[in-house]
């Protein structure tokens, strides 16, 4: 009876991830709606829960004055930056949701790079001179800690 | 640090009574710790090859144990330790003790030491252990390291209080990240019974690093010699426990403020929420919240460095093992030899002693060494070194000529 | 990749005409790398205490040296390194060669290795040094590491290359990150001349553990059976040399990706523009640049690991010595014994050549240590548990009855 474990539209299981991409689908469309602007500030980053804690390091950073998608978002393009921010948002806003995120949360390598070139961006002449503006830089590889200071809260558990 | 935000998470405060010691109750107010707490009763190996939660007999993969511990409790039973809360348990079923061992056994394994000292004061460490085991219930239970009114953290063990004061640091005004680990150094920790009346001590009045306590005992404080009498070497010797937290506090970790409980109690979330797991056992069961959030490196890249120090350390702790069990045994036939000359032998015999605390203080440590390489590893070191010392004074006092012709020759470059 | 931005190559090429040996010339074009590669001249010691930039003699804090070398050229002249610009000044002055010594020695010491061997294949390394010399004017320059037309890093000694390919690795595919390791591999290794042809091979078959290459020279490759017969014991010694690369690979950093050139060559500035500083010497003389981008500990504390690191490493590295030096002795006498056993005789050679070889590894290695605590600790503590066997297995031979007896009856318990 293969076919009752197969993908068919008639299984429930077909339906059910689609169902809940409506659901994600159309509160983001509210969150785009609510302002394309308002979701690239650091505010609306640091409203959600998980995001709190890199938000208050980022905020005792030297990079405070910009906003999260100065480096967490592809430049260039718009389009693509559209794309990639709406596949972010859909991805975070989903493990946001089910509250499944890990302990630690770490950029992927796909976000290394974007994170990477946008230093470069930034700071393309304090290292015009080096051969790390032929591209495949890593600066994260030094500057470690730069805006996200190192481990989780050390503040402990506050008691009410 | 930067850390000036709070997290968002927080617990509701409960008044939990003092002398509430059933971690039952408690956790009908902390239920996330509580459940995670529980886990402590799950018994695993560790994914690292070394430490692990199962009660097993260290002497099957050391058997010098047997020769280096002959003639006192720990060659008859000593085992790989287990979760909090079968400290009670381990302690009743283990064959180092009976009913007449001295009170101060009990006071890392219960919570109820809280309320037997307040009471007794001191008087309780000779009292026969099969004496107070009936007022013990619990193990190690919430109220070893919480005021259960404001859930701080705190010290029970008057010891630690004792040995901090003598080394000039006060426990009541350490900060929240000092008692992160002073909670743990409170019996993770070296320390010996006061002759007569078996007050426990922790020698670290000249300091915490092996080289130092040696020194200390070697003064005969408070008039303890040493732990018992090697029966083949006849070598005064000296049993070094758990010195966890002294050789955490000069390894890089330490030194960078970094907490046993960063690493063996960290915050892990359910449901959204986040907490302080309860679960103390191996941080190489759950990389991912132990390290992960200090260490961007992959999992495998973590646990393949953990295993290498700790393979690192094993090498040298088998053959330092090997030598000093070796080296009682040499002793032990040289001194029956008719004609030995007395001050080689006397010299064989202090190069032991101090060649087998160097090895006991890395084999009785819990991390195989990955709380200190560099010391855990310059240690044993040492400790092959003197082993082996010690078995050629030991055969030159025995009268073999070439070592000794060796001995003066060495002088010069020496 | 994402990014839409993709400056141009920001290094203005200068085409430098390949040829131009000359890095007065070179810093025309690049005064600021030229500049801090003249710091290189700067001597001063480490402020870490143990490497350092001064000619100075290994043998003054390392006696046991003289021993341990003895019969070979490093046992006459065995000095500090100091800055790339003295390479071919120091060869040039070390007691260790004549106008014979094979022309090979100058392979990791200057820029004109590239046309030389263009020009004359392999056969250089056989042809004496005393004829090569005039053509040699720079020491180790611009040219070893940069190609002149694009500055890109690039490997200059076919030895290398070599060694790689035979471990599968194409260094003509290497990225950008691996070339600032390789650049220095090519000269910071272990090596052996070929018999007969003097031909540079690196030992690196087996793998780059001192296990692996000490089992790599068992199987006398190429016909190499050693670097020389040591006098007194009439061992086949192998010779250690700066195995920093292989040192490195394994350790922490190395494993997590840090280059050489990160802690040796880090960026920086003037007027506002990052450089690499051509400055190559200790860290520790910078480590506000050289580590603290990566660690945010003070340079106090960054400084006092590395020294803790340092002297728990030099003690053992000290101790090994001076056994290895003691078995050389004990082997020298005993062998003119009459009566011995061979086979303990035999036996008690093979310890001793492990034992130095695990000594030298890390006395010959750069660091003290910190490129890998935890491999060199563990080499040197079974470097010192093999010297002290070797010096009982020599006894044995001489015909010490006790510790054959107790070689059999440790049987029982290994
Ligand atoms: C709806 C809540 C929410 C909001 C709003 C949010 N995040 Fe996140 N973010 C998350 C969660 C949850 C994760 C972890 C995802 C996972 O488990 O893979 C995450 C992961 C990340 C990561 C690491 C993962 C990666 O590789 O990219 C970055 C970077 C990040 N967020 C940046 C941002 C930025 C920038 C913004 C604002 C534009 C933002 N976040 C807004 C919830 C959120
Ligand atoms: C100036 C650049 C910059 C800004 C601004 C910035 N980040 Fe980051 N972010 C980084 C870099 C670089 C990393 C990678 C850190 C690492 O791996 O060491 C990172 C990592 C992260 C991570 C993964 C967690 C971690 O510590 O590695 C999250 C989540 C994140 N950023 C979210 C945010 C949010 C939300 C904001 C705004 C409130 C923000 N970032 C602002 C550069 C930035
Ligand atoms: C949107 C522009 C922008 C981006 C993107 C950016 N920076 Fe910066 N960065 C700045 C500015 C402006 C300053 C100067 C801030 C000051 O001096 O207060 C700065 C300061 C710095 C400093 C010195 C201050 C410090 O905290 O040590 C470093 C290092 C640095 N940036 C590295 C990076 C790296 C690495 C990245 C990528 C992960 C990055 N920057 C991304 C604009 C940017
Ligand atoms: C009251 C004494 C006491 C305190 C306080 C204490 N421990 Fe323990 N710990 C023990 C004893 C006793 C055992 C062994 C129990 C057994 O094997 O029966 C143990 C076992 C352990 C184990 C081994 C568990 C396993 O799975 O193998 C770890 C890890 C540990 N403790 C860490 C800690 C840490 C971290 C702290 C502080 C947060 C701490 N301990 C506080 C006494 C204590
Ligand atoms: C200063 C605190 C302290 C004192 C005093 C103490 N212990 Fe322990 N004990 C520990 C810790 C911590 C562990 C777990 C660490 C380990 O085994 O490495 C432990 C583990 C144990 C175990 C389980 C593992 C094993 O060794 O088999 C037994 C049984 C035990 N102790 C018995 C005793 C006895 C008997 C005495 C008295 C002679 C005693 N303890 C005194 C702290 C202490
Ligand atoms: C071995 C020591 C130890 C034992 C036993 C212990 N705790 Fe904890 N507990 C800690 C430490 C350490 C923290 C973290 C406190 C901090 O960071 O200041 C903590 C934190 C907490 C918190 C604060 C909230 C959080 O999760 O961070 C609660 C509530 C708590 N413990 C409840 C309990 C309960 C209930 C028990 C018994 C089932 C218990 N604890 C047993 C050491 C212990
Ligand atoms: C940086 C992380 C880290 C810190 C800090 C740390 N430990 Fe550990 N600990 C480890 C690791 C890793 C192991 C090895 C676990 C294994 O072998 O599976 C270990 C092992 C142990 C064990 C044995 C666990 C077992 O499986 O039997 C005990 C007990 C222990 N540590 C207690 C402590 C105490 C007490 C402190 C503080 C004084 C401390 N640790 C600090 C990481 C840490
Ligand atoms: C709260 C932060 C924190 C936690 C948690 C932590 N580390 Fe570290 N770790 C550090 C710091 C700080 C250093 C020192 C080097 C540096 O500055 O990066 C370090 C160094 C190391 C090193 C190199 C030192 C050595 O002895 O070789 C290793 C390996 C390592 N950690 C592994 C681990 C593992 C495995 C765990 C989890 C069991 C862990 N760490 C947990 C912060 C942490
Ligand atoms: C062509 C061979 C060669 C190359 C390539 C090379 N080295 Fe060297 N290096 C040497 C020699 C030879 C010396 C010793 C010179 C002397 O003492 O006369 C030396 C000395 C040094 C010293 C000691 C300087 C001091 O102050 O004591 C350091 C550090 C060093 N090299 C690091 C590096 C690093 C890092 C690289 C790669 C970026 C590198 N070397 C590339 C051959 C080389
Ligand atoms: C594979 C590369 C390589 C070869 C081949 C090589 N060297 Fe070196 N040499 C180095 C490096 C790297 C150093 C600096 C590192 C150190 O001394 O620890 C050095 C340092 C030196 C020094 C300065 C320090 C000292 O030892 O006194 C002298 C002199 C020297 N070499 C002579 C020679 C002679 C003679 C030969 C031939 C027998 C030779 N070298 C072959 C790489 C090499
Ligand atoms: C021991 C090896 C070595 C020597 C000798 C050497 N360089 Fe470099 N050089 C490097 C490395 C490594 C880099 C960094 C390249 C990278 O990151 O890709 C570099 C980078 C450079 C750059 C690129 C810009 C920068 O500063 O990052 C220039 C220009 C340069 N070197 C010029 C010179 C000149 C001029 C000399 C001679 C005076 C010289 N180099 C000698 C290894 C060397
Ligand atoms: C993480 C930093 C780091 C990395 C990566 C590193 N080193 Fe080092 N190196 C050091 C330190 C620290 C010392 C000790 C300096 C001292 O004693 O003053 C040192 C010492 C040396 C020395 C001797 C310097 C002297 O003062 O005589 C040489 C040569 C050397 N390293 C070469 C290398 C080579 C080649 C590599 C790569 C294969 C390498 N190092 C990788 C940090 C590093
Ligand atoms: C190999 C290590 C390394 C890498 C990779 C690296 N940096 Fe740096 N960076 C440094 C060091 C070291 C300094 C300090 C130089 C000084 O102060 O002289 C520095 C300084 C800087 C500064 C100036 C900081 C200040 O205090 O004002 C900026 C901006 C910067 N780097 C950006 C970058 C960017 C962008 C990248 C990637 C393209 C990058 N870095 C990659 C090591 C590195
Ligand atoms: C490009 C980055 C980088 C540079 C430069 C660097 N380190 Fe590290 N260091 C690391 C990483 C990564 C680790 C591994 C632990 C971790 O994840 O933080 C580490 C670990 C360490 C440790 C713990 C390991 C051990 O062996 O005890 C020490 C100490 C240390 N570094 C000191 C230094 C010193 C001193 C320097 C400068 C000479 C230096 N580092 C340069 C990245 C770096
Ligand atoms: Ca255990
Ligand atoms: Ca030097």
């Amino acid at each position: 009876m293969a076919g009752r474990h197969s993908k068919g539209i008639l299984n429930p299981d077909f339906w059910r991830p689609i169902g809940y991409g409506a659901v994600i689908g159309a509160v983001l469309m509210l969150v785009f709606l609510g302002g394309y602007h308002y979701a690239g500030s650091s505010g609306f980053c640091g409203s959600c829960h998980s995001m709190k804690y890199v938000h208050g390091q980022w905020q005792a950073s030297r990079h405070k004055q910009f906003p999260c998608a100065e480096c967490h978002l592809p430049v260039g393009n718009i389009a693509v930056r559209f794309v990639y921010k709406a596949r972010a948002g859909m991805r975070d806003l989903y493990h946001e949701t089910v509250r499944d995120y890990p302990a630690a949360i770490r950029l992927s390598a796909e976000a290394r790079l974007i994170a990477n070139d946008n230093c470069l961006r930034c700071h393309f002449s304090t290292v015009e001179n080096t051969p790390m503006t032929k591209g495949g830089q890593n600066c994260i590889k030094c500057h470690r800690y730069l805006v996200h200071a190192r481990g989780l809260a050390r503040g402990g558990t506050p008691f009410e | 640090r930067t850390a000036v935000f709070k997290p968002a998470d927080g617990v509701k405060g409960a008044k939990i009574p003092p002398g509430e010691y059933d971690p039952a109750v408690w956790g009908r107010h902390y239920p996330l710790e509580y459940k995670s707490y529980q886990r402590n009763l799950a018994m695993e190996p560790s994914p690292a090859g070394y430490g692990g939660s199962m009660k097993i007999q260290h002497s099957i993969r050391q058997p010098e144990i047997l020769t280096n511990f002959k003639g006192m409790a720990f060659g008859k039973d000593y085992a790989e330790d287990r979760g909090h809360p079968y400290a009670l348990t381990d302690l009743k079923e283990t064959q180092r003790i009976t009913p007449k061992s001295p009170g101060a056994c009990m006071t890392c394994k219960t919570v109820h030491l809280i309320d037997i000292y307040k009471e007794m004061g001191w008087s309780y460490a000779k009292t026969p252990l099969g004496d107070l085991f009936p007022r013990m219930k619990h193990s190690i239970v919430c109220g070893n390291c919480h005021d259960p009114a404001t859930m701080d953290l705190r010290v029970a063990n008057p010891a630690f209080i004792e040995a901090m004061q003598r080394r000039g640091v006060d426990i009541k005004r350490a900060t929240r990240e000092e008692m992160r680990s002073y909670v743990c150094g409170q019996c993770h920790v070296e320390y010996y019974f006061e002759p007569e009346t078996s007050i426990v001590i922790f020698p670290w009045d000249k300091g915490l690093h092996p080289e130092q306590m040696y020194a200390y005992y070697g003064d005969i404080p408070k008039g303890f010699a040493g732990d018992w009498l090697h029966p083949d070497s006849q070598v005064q010797m000296l049993k070094a426990q758990h010195p966890d937290f002294e050789t955490w506090i000069g390894g890089t970790h330490g030194k960078a403020g970094i907490s046993c409980v960063d690493c063996h109690m960290p915050y892990v979330r359910e449901s959204g929420k986040k907490y302080t797991s309860h679960w103390v056992t191996s941080p190489m069961k759950h990389i991912e919240t132990s390290c992960r959030p200090c260490h961007s490196q992959t999992p495998e890249w973590l646990m393949d460095n953990v295993k290498t120090t700790q393979n690192n350390t094993w090498q040298l702790q088998h053959t330092a093992g090997k030598t000093v069990a070796k080296a009682h045994e040499v002793i032990g036939k040289v001194r029956l030899l008719p004609n030995i000359s007395r001050s080689d032998l006397d010299k064989a015999r202090e190069l032991l002693r101090k060649a087998q605390w160097y090895w006991d203080f890395v084999a009785a440590e819990s991390s195989m060494g990955f709380h200190n390489p560099s010391q855990v590893m310059n240690v044993l070191g040492q400790s092959i070194d003197l082993a082996h010392q010690a078995i050629a004074a030991a055969n030159r006092a025995g009268g073999r000529t070439i070592d000794r012709f060796m001995a003066d020759s060495m002088q010069q470059i020496e």
